[in-house]
């Protein structure tokens, strides 16, 4: 073979970014589609400032309790490499059952004394359960497969998931089921001269108060740091002396705690409860989890609140100028094209560790 | 392969005969002349009834009641009284095969195609949901010249003439009747001057949100906007706060339970609407407790008016009532006195087309089916039934509007009768 | 004797049959009766969990508590005893007027009644705990058994089991043979003398099967059958069986088989995209869907299509089958391109979670009002043609389920060939390491592009027969559980093995569609299956040769450090 | 002549300068040494040149033709192979299919080839094999013997060797090996050493190797080039090198931390 005939047969693309262009010319031409619908949406007037304003916290309520479940998918993925897909499930099962314990409460009159010690109770409550099936599913589903193939733990999940939900729409039965309300969170509260709905202000304080302190765990303590040696390299850390196994179901038990408290803001918001509450957040809350980086904790909080305001004010802003009917069957058309864009551009989400540096 | 298909049931039929001893003669020739050939029941064999309704699943409260009436039904039959044994024809068993259908359109096809395996199936009771029926169910069984008769399908598409099956009949009211109350009701009564309506994308909801919208247009109402939903989500209220932007007075969402009680929840939450309204969908006490009992009063729910029932109402109250409370307790929604009319007129027509035959019966099919469209004032529970040529057998329908009061439902608020043309 | 092992195997027992009990399977099971008059589907199901938590002592025990029969006994009669007081404690509540149900929903009666065997919670103890006893026995004695009376006993409960819960598909198959079957079955329960006599049956059968050495074995002894013709025989045997059998069971067993016959299709589509080329794809759904509409489109009568009066269309189909499924090849691969092309760059859960993004965004467009007008929103399109195939009536599904077996021949085929090729070695490099592979001058972009497309291209295949089976194409049959599902078949199966996504279609869509009598419990069931096939079976059921050297392979001879196992990011 | 010309080739990472400002030369038929500490920016520089990374600056001429910005599938089929320093193989594939890999650039069968499988795939199929079995036959009886075994069961120099079998296989002018004695042990190393001359004089391959083992290096190079801190400190025979104040303090400097693993390979993290 002689080196000319080898030399062309490298075509002109294998010197240029063809895939990298078409990308960005992709990219661009969303983007200013978006823009386009936006500047129609908004040209229309129907849309008052109050109105954006309720959307706003809209999302950034609804993006809390995704953050907040994604931190479960994130710690998981951050030291097993695995996706939990029935994390979904270990929030549905401290929602659910908590219902029972809040009926309980309203029916015995404690609620209407006491709203606030009965919401600590019931966040308290929900995070044990969910922390039981959590720590139930790591025993049964997942510490079996350690070391097999990455898929394998995947389909155990996915097989656990439909039996945590079907097991529960057999404890508790099919039917969807709302939450008594709770007394003093009605009505809306006036924060820097804007009126919010109260459980949306309740459900984004928690968050940030649930999210700072698992921050300041990770950080500061030496659970904490060994959460994260044991995210960086397995063998290592347990070379260093850290009890791997331990390491593992702690962070199973905090990842399903979360999720139980998830739960129940989950519940100040839209007060239902069924068996099958979970899959519809956990999906969201993996994305999210994804948007963010995966295996980075500020990044699922992150990740989630930007879904959740997608979510909220996407579809309106976006699509409803265009003249598009019913904007709001297109929410996920909406929040997964952003995902995807975002992933073209920063392969590893917000906040994931960088991809290496490649031609 | 329609031959081959067809020797193979005569083969599989003539095999049951000699297993099971019958000597029923040589094939009828109203057999032979008809398209779909017979069904034949050899002595001691039951006559076999499918019913395809859902009977699992959130919306199993709709199906559970329907079956409910149609046992009832096999029941009452011959003996006229509810005492548990069942009905006959020319000394045959009337055996109902219950399958589910979920409530969607594949769920409608499974239970379909397991339904027409059984080749004695000789007509269907069902289905539940439009959804299930329309262009799936109705198609699988008219394929086989099985009519397929629904107690609590009221979708318009059903018995249009461009889409109607020639073998889809139904006991429900069209909804271009209730979707007319509905609008007289909220244009009238509450006197609101503009709606908006949510539908799930169902034939059901949008039928009715459909002839909804122009009856209340042609009341002289605004319809601000008419939007449709996905169902499963867990958040509806960006959605409500775009809608209350045009300002409607009345929002209106016929559809089932999960949905109708999230969003009666997060429309009450959002305040901008004045009144709210859902229909039979939703006319079941697990709406109520979807919604939360605070959220659901003051919202209005239509539906048959069985209060009203045209047909004998004395019956009802103390004959059919009392047996249905005692096996099957509370009805849980409105159309077992449907399913108990489908029942009827199914069993009637086969009993006028029946050829019997020493101990064996031959039903053909599509003189059973012609039998079922020559429905003609049958003195129905739920009224006088007169079947049209696009399966509509109820002519006219009243319609009740009930609300809910401290997490229950009241009586009749509003009722009306409405004739199909007009 | 102190046995902590059996106690505690019997307490988890215990806690297995009332978690049955409160989820209600117990007296849904208790209405289907495998033996008229005799056996309950609930007894059964109980005695097994008895039995297998007495065999799972001994796995447990050490010593002598490993033979005697003590052990059995012991965990038998505390699972037995554990049911048997809780039940009575809930009785108690009851009485006392605790509402239980509020949060349990099936403790009712008819659950007292289910696990209680018709009787009343005390007497209900006593019971429980001699069938626990007596099963805890059953297993101590089973494991002494020599093979032979071994095989006896596992020879009539599996019969009886299989016949007695596979009543409604062995009815009309019996039927269709020929068979009477008034003595074998009354009201879809096994006679007791036709549960004798076919547990006799296959007794015989077995020991002179196993007599003769085998199946094969005995097969050689009918004249012509030589040891060399064996095998094309038993093909041509198994061909005629699958030939055969709509024709024996009917309608019910083809549709059955036809939607085997799918999920084989899209298994080998998605083999090709995760199990050869490495790829996590959570949205495989998508082809499915592209498949089926871009047929349904062509196919279905237009006026069904909402579309048909803004493009003036006639109210008949545009193109029969034959001619719309190249076209949707066609579709499918462009698709398949137009999906692979932004995520080239993205791996492992990245990948996971945008390609389920797709088939999300798919799912959603062809339910929304907005392309209503094209696809015609939930209710989808109706009316699709059926397959012209030759003169023959495919609005039989019999006819369908013929030619979906072809079309999987031939994507068996076309999987095959792949496999073994230099196209299939690039794939494999591309999965075990990316990096490399490209430095051994594999294109990755092209090679990833070329597996998404044939995923697409074979998926396709699936979905282009869906409309045509059902008659409609609409939304509700391409959701996220479908992606799932077909993933679940091919890592069941065995990641890259196709007789894996044959055996994984079998179990997991014909089993659960044969089980249909048990309602709201199939996925239940089905969720518990896949979790207990995967971890005693990681590599898959019929792994693929070269996994499974991988999996039992010893560990190489030095450390190769840890970046070996980080080299390694992608779906393994 | 000069097979691989590299001119002031230079990359940074964030803040680090990883490689600056190298020359780098292989002539045809020859053996070049790379040699430095640690960290040093040797196999970044391989990861350069075989196209994992592109550089920030430089220019780049392989076999007469301006290589940069070419994807490695594109070097490959120009005439340059490399082993890694972390043994890397397709671990679930067999050892013969390892190496029939490596022939991916010289044969062509595609889609249409694979599914009708004629004449001409079929011969091209068992020209694979063949060539793919020389290349393992080279080692003797370590690997033609177990070529049907999985890669991932191999003893560790066999798994190096593999790695070697399988760049032959792409029928290369410029074999680029990352420390391929790394984990040897003495007698086996000495078997390299043969084996890399071997290499030169059959198969008329022109050589790069980065290696720590001094004696390997003095034994197989024609050339050696040192590397520190990126920036290339000395160049000339083994013992010019050897002798070099700037290459000895940098050892020296570094003698502490001067283990088996090396800290600069970014491929693999």
């Amino acid at each position: 073979m002689t080196t000319s005939a080898r030399r062309s047969s490298l075509g002109i693309f294998s010197r240029l970014p063809v895939r990298r262009i078409v990308l960005i010319v992709l990219g661009v031409i969303i983007t200013v589609a978006a823009i386009a619908g936006a500047r129609a949406t908004l040209a229309t007037g129907q849309y008052s400032g109050r109105v954006w304003q309720d959307l706003f916290v809209q999302g950034l309520a609804r993006g809390s309790v995704y953050a907040l479940i994604a931190l479960g998918y994130t710690l998981v993925y951050g030291i097993l490499l695995i996706i939990n897909f029935a994390h979904g499930e270990v929030f549905m099962a401290g929602a659910f059952t908590t219902l029972f314990l809040a009926g309980y409460l309203s029916s015995s009159g404690f609620m209407a004394s006491q709203p606030v010690l009965s919401l600590l109770i019931m966040l308290a409550f929900s995070a044990l359960v969910s922390m039981g099936v959590a720590l139930l599913l790591e025993r049964i589903a997942y510490r079996p497969l350690r070391g097999a193939p990455r898929l394998v733990p995947l389909i155990t999940a996915i097989g656990a998931s439909l039996f945590l939900q079907y097991t529960f729409r057999g404890f508790y039965g099919e039917q969807v089921r709302a939450y008594p309300n709770i007394p003093g969170l009605t009505g809306d509260w006036n924060i820097f001269g804007i009126s919010i709905d109260r459980p949306r202000v309740v459900v984004i304080g928690a968050a940030i108060l649930i999210w700072s302190s698992l921050y300041v765990f990770i950080e500061r303590t030496k659970t904490g740091r060994a959460m994260r040696a044991v995210g960086e390299d397995r063998e290592i850390a347990s070379l260093m002396g850290i009890d791997v196994d331990r390491v593992i179901v702690i962070t199973f038990a905090i990842g399903g705690a979360l999720a139980g408290m998830a739960g129940i803001l989950f519940i100040l918001l839209f007060n239902q409860a069924s068996f099958d509450m979970g899959f519809v957040p956990g999906l969201k809350a993996f994305t999210a989890a994804v948007l963010g980086g995966i295996g980075s904790i500020t990044g699922a909080a992150l990740g989630g609140l930007v879904l959740g305001l997608i979510e909220a004010v996407g579809p309106i802003l976006f699509l409803s100028g265009a003249g598009i009917p019913s904007v709001g069957q297109l929410t996920s058309v909406v929040s997964f094209t952003i995902l995807v864009l975002v992933l073209i551009f920063l392969p590893g989400g917000f906040l994931g560790a960088p991809e290496e540096k490649r031609a | 392969m329609k031959l081959s298909r067809l020797l193979v049931i005569v083969a599989v039929l003539s095999l049951v005969a000699v297993a099971c001893g019958g000597g029923g003669g040589g094939t009828p020739e109203e057999c032979e002349a008809d398209e779909f050939g017979c069904v034949t029941v050899a002595a001691g064999e039951p006559i076999k009834i499918g019913t395809l309704l859902v009977i699992t699943g959130e919306n199993q409260t709709l199906g559970l009641d329907s079956q409910a009436g149609a046992e009832l039904a096999v029941d009452y039959w011959g003996d006229n009284a509810f005492d548990g044994t069942v009905g006959q024809i020319a000394g045959h068993d009337i055996e109902l095969v219950n399958e589910d259908e979920g409530c969607s359109a594949e769920g409608g096809t499974a239970g379909a195609q397991r339904l027409v395996t059984d080749t004695q199936i000789v007509a269907v009771i069902g289905t539940s949901c439009s959804s299930a029926a329309l262009g799936v169910a109705d198609k699988i069984f008219g394929d086989q010249g099985i009519p397929l008769v629904s107690p609590s399908n009221t979708s318009p598409a059903l018995t249009n003439p461009g889409t109607h099956n020639p073998f889809y009949l139904r006991t429900a009211h069209n909804d271009t009747i209730q979707g007319a109350v509905v609008a007289e009701f909220a244009s009238q009564e509450l006197g609101a001057a503009s709606a908006a309506t949510i539908h799930d994308g169902s034939p059901y909801a949008e039928g009715l949100a459909n002839a909804f919208a122009a009856a209340f247009e042609e009341a002289g109402g605004t319809i601000t906007d008419q939007v449709s939903i996905q169902t499963g989500e867990s958040d509806y209220s960006s959605i409500l706060t775009d809608l209350a932007t045009g300002g409607p007075e009345l929002l209106y969402y016929p559809i089932f339970v999960a949905e109708g009680g999230l969003i009666t929840q997060q429309a009450v939450e959002n305040g901008s609407f004045t009144y709210l309204a859902g229909s039979d969908g939703m006319f079941t006490p697990d709406w109520i407790a979807a919604a939360g009992a605070e959220n659901a009063d003051g919202v209005y729910i239509s539906g048959p008016d069985l209060s009203q029932l045209a047909g004998d109402a004395d019956f009802y109250e103390n004959e059919f009532l009392p047996a249905y409370n005692e096996t099957y307790g509370e009805p849980t929604s409105v159309f077992h006195a449907h399913s108990f009319d489908a029942v009827n007129i199914v069993l009637t027509a086969i009993e006028a087309v029946a050829i019997e035959d020493g101990d064996t019966l031959h039903i053909p099919r599509t003189a059973l089916k012609d039998a079922l469209f020559a429905t003609e004032n049958f003195p129905g529970l739920t009224g006088t039934l007169s079947c049209n040529e696009n399966g509509d057998c109820q002519q006219s329908a009243t319609i009740g509007v009930v609300t809910v009061e401290n997490g229950d439902f009241s009586d009749y608020v509003y009722s009306a009768t409405k004739g199909l043309e007009g | 004797m102190r046995q902590p092992q059996a106690v505690r195997a019997g307490l988890i027992g215990g806690a297995v049959v009332l978690y049955l009990g409160a989820v209600g399977m117990l007296e849904r099971f208790s209405e289907r009766s495998i033996i008229v008059g005799l056996i309950r589907f609930n007894l059964v199901v109980m005695m097994a969990a008895f039995f297998v938590f007495a065999l799972f002592a001994y796995r447990r025990a050490t010593g002598e508590a490993n033979t005697s029969l003590g052990t059995g006994i012991t965990a038998g009669t505390v699972a037995g005893v554990t049911t048997g007081v809780v039940v009575i404690i809930l009785s108690l509540l009851v009485d006392a007027g605790v509402d239980v149900r509020s949060m349990f929903l099936r403790i009712s009666p008819a659950f007292f009644e289910a696990i209680t065997l018709g009787t009343n919670p005390y007497l209900g103890l006593v019971i429980l705990a001699v069938i626990g006893a007596v099963m805890g026995a059953a297993a101590g004695g089973f494991r002494r058994l020599q093979p032979t009376p071994r095989t006896i006993v596992i020879t009539v409960v599996g019969t009886v089991l299989l016949l007695g819960l596979g009543a409604r598909l062995f009815i009309p198959m019996l039927q269709g043979l020929g068979i009477p079957t008034a003595w074998l079955y009354r009201s879809d329960a096994l006679t007791i003398l036709g549960a004798v006599i076919v547990s006799v049956l296959a007794v015989v059968i077995r020991l002179y099967l196993q007599r003769k050495g085998g199946f094969r074995k005995a097969l050689t002894e009918v004249p012509g059958v030589t040891p060399s013709n064996v095998r094309p025989i038993l093909f041509a045997l198994g061909a005629i069986a699958v030939l055969a059998a709509p024709w024996i069971g009917k309608q019910f067993v083809a549709d059955v088989l036809g939607t085997v016959g799918l999920y084989i299709l899209l298994g080998l589509g998605l083999n090709i995209v995760v199990g050869y080329a490495g790829l996590l794809d959570l949205g495989y759904v998508a082809f499915f869907a592209v498949g089926a509409y871009t047929v349904a489109l062509l196919t279905a009568r237009s006026s069904s299509m909402v579309g048909a009066t803004i493009f003036d269309l006639a109210p008949e189909p545009l193109t029969n089958f034959w001619v719309a499924l190249p076209i949707t090849l066609v579709v499918a691969v462009v698709i398949g391109i137009l999906i692979g092309a932004p995520v080239l760059r993205l791996r492992g859960d990245y990948l996971a979670i945008v390609t389920l993004g797709f088939g999300e965004i798919i799912r959603v467009l062809i339910l929304s009002d907005w392309l209503k007008p094209i696809f015609g929103g939930p209710q989808g399109i109706t009316e699709v043609a059926d397959v012209p195939a030759f003169g023959a009536d495919t609005n039989d599904p019999r006819v369908l389920y013929y030619l979906i077996i072809a079309f999987a021949l031939i994507s068996l085929f076309i999987a095959g060939r792949l496999k073994n090729s230099r196209v299939g070695r690039a794939w494999a490099a591309m999965r075990e390491d990316e990096d490399i592979a490209e430095g051994m001058g594999v294109s990755v972009i092209k090679y990833k592009l070329l597996a998404f497309a044939m995923g697409a291209a074979v998926g396709c295949l699936g979905g282009a027969f869906f409309p045509a089976k059902l008659g409609v194409a609409n939304p509700g049959s391409f959701t996220l559980l479908v992606s799932i599902n077909v993933l679940a078949v091919v890592v069941l199966g065995g990641m890259g093995s196709i007789p894996g996504v044959i055996v994984g279609s079998a179990i997991l869509v014909g089993l659960p569609e044969l089980l249909r009598e048990f309602g709201e419990y199939r996925l239940h069931i089905y969720g518990a299956i896949l979790v207990m096939i995967m971890i005693l079976k990681p590599e898959g059921l019929i792994p693929d040769r070269r996994r499974a050297l991988e999996l039992h392979a010893e560990e190489p001879h030095e450390s190769v450090g840890p970046l070996t196992a980080a080299a390694t990011p992608g779906v393994q | 002549m000069s097979l691989l010309e590299l001119k002031g080739v230079s990359i940074r990472f964030g803040g680090v300068q990883a490689v600056k400002d190298v020359d780098f030369h292989a002539d045809l038929g020859e053996i070049v040494g790379v040699i430095g500490p640690n960290g040093a920016g040797k196999t970044t520089l391989f990861n350069i040149v075989t196209g994992f990374y592109t550089p920030d600056e430089g220019s780049m001429v392989f076999d007469g033709a301006n290589i940069s910005g070419l994807k490695p599938n594109a070097l490959t089929r120009l005439g340059m192979a490399r082993t890694f320093q972390s043994v890397r193989l397709f671990n679930a594939m067999t050892v013969l299919e390892n190496a029939m890999v490596g022939q991916h650039t010289r044969t062509k069968t595609g889609l249409t080839g694979a599914l009708i499988k004629g004449k001409a795939t079929l011969e091209e199929e068992a020209m694979i094999t063949a060539k793919a079995q020389e290349a393992l036959g080279f080692f003797g009886q370590r690997l033609l013997p177990r070529q049907n075994q999985l890669a991932s069961s191999m003893a560790y120099a066999d798994r190096r060797r593999l790695e070697i079998a399988r760049a032959m296989a792409t029928e290369p002018k410029l074999l680029l090996l990352d420390e391929p004695a790394a984990g040897m042990n003495p007698a086996e190393k000495e078997q390299l050493i043969e084996q890399v001359g071997r290499l030169r004089d059959e198969k008329g391959y022109s050589i790069v190797l980065i290696e720590h083992d001094m004696p390997v290096i003095k034994s197989v190079s024609d050339r050696v080039v040192a590397l520190d801190h990126g920036i290339k400190i000395a160049e000339g025979t083994y013992d010019q090198v050897a002798s070099n104040q700037q290459v000895i303090e940098a050892y020296l400097g570094k003698a502490g931390d001067d283990a088996r693993g090396d800290m600069d390979d970014e491929v693999s993290t």
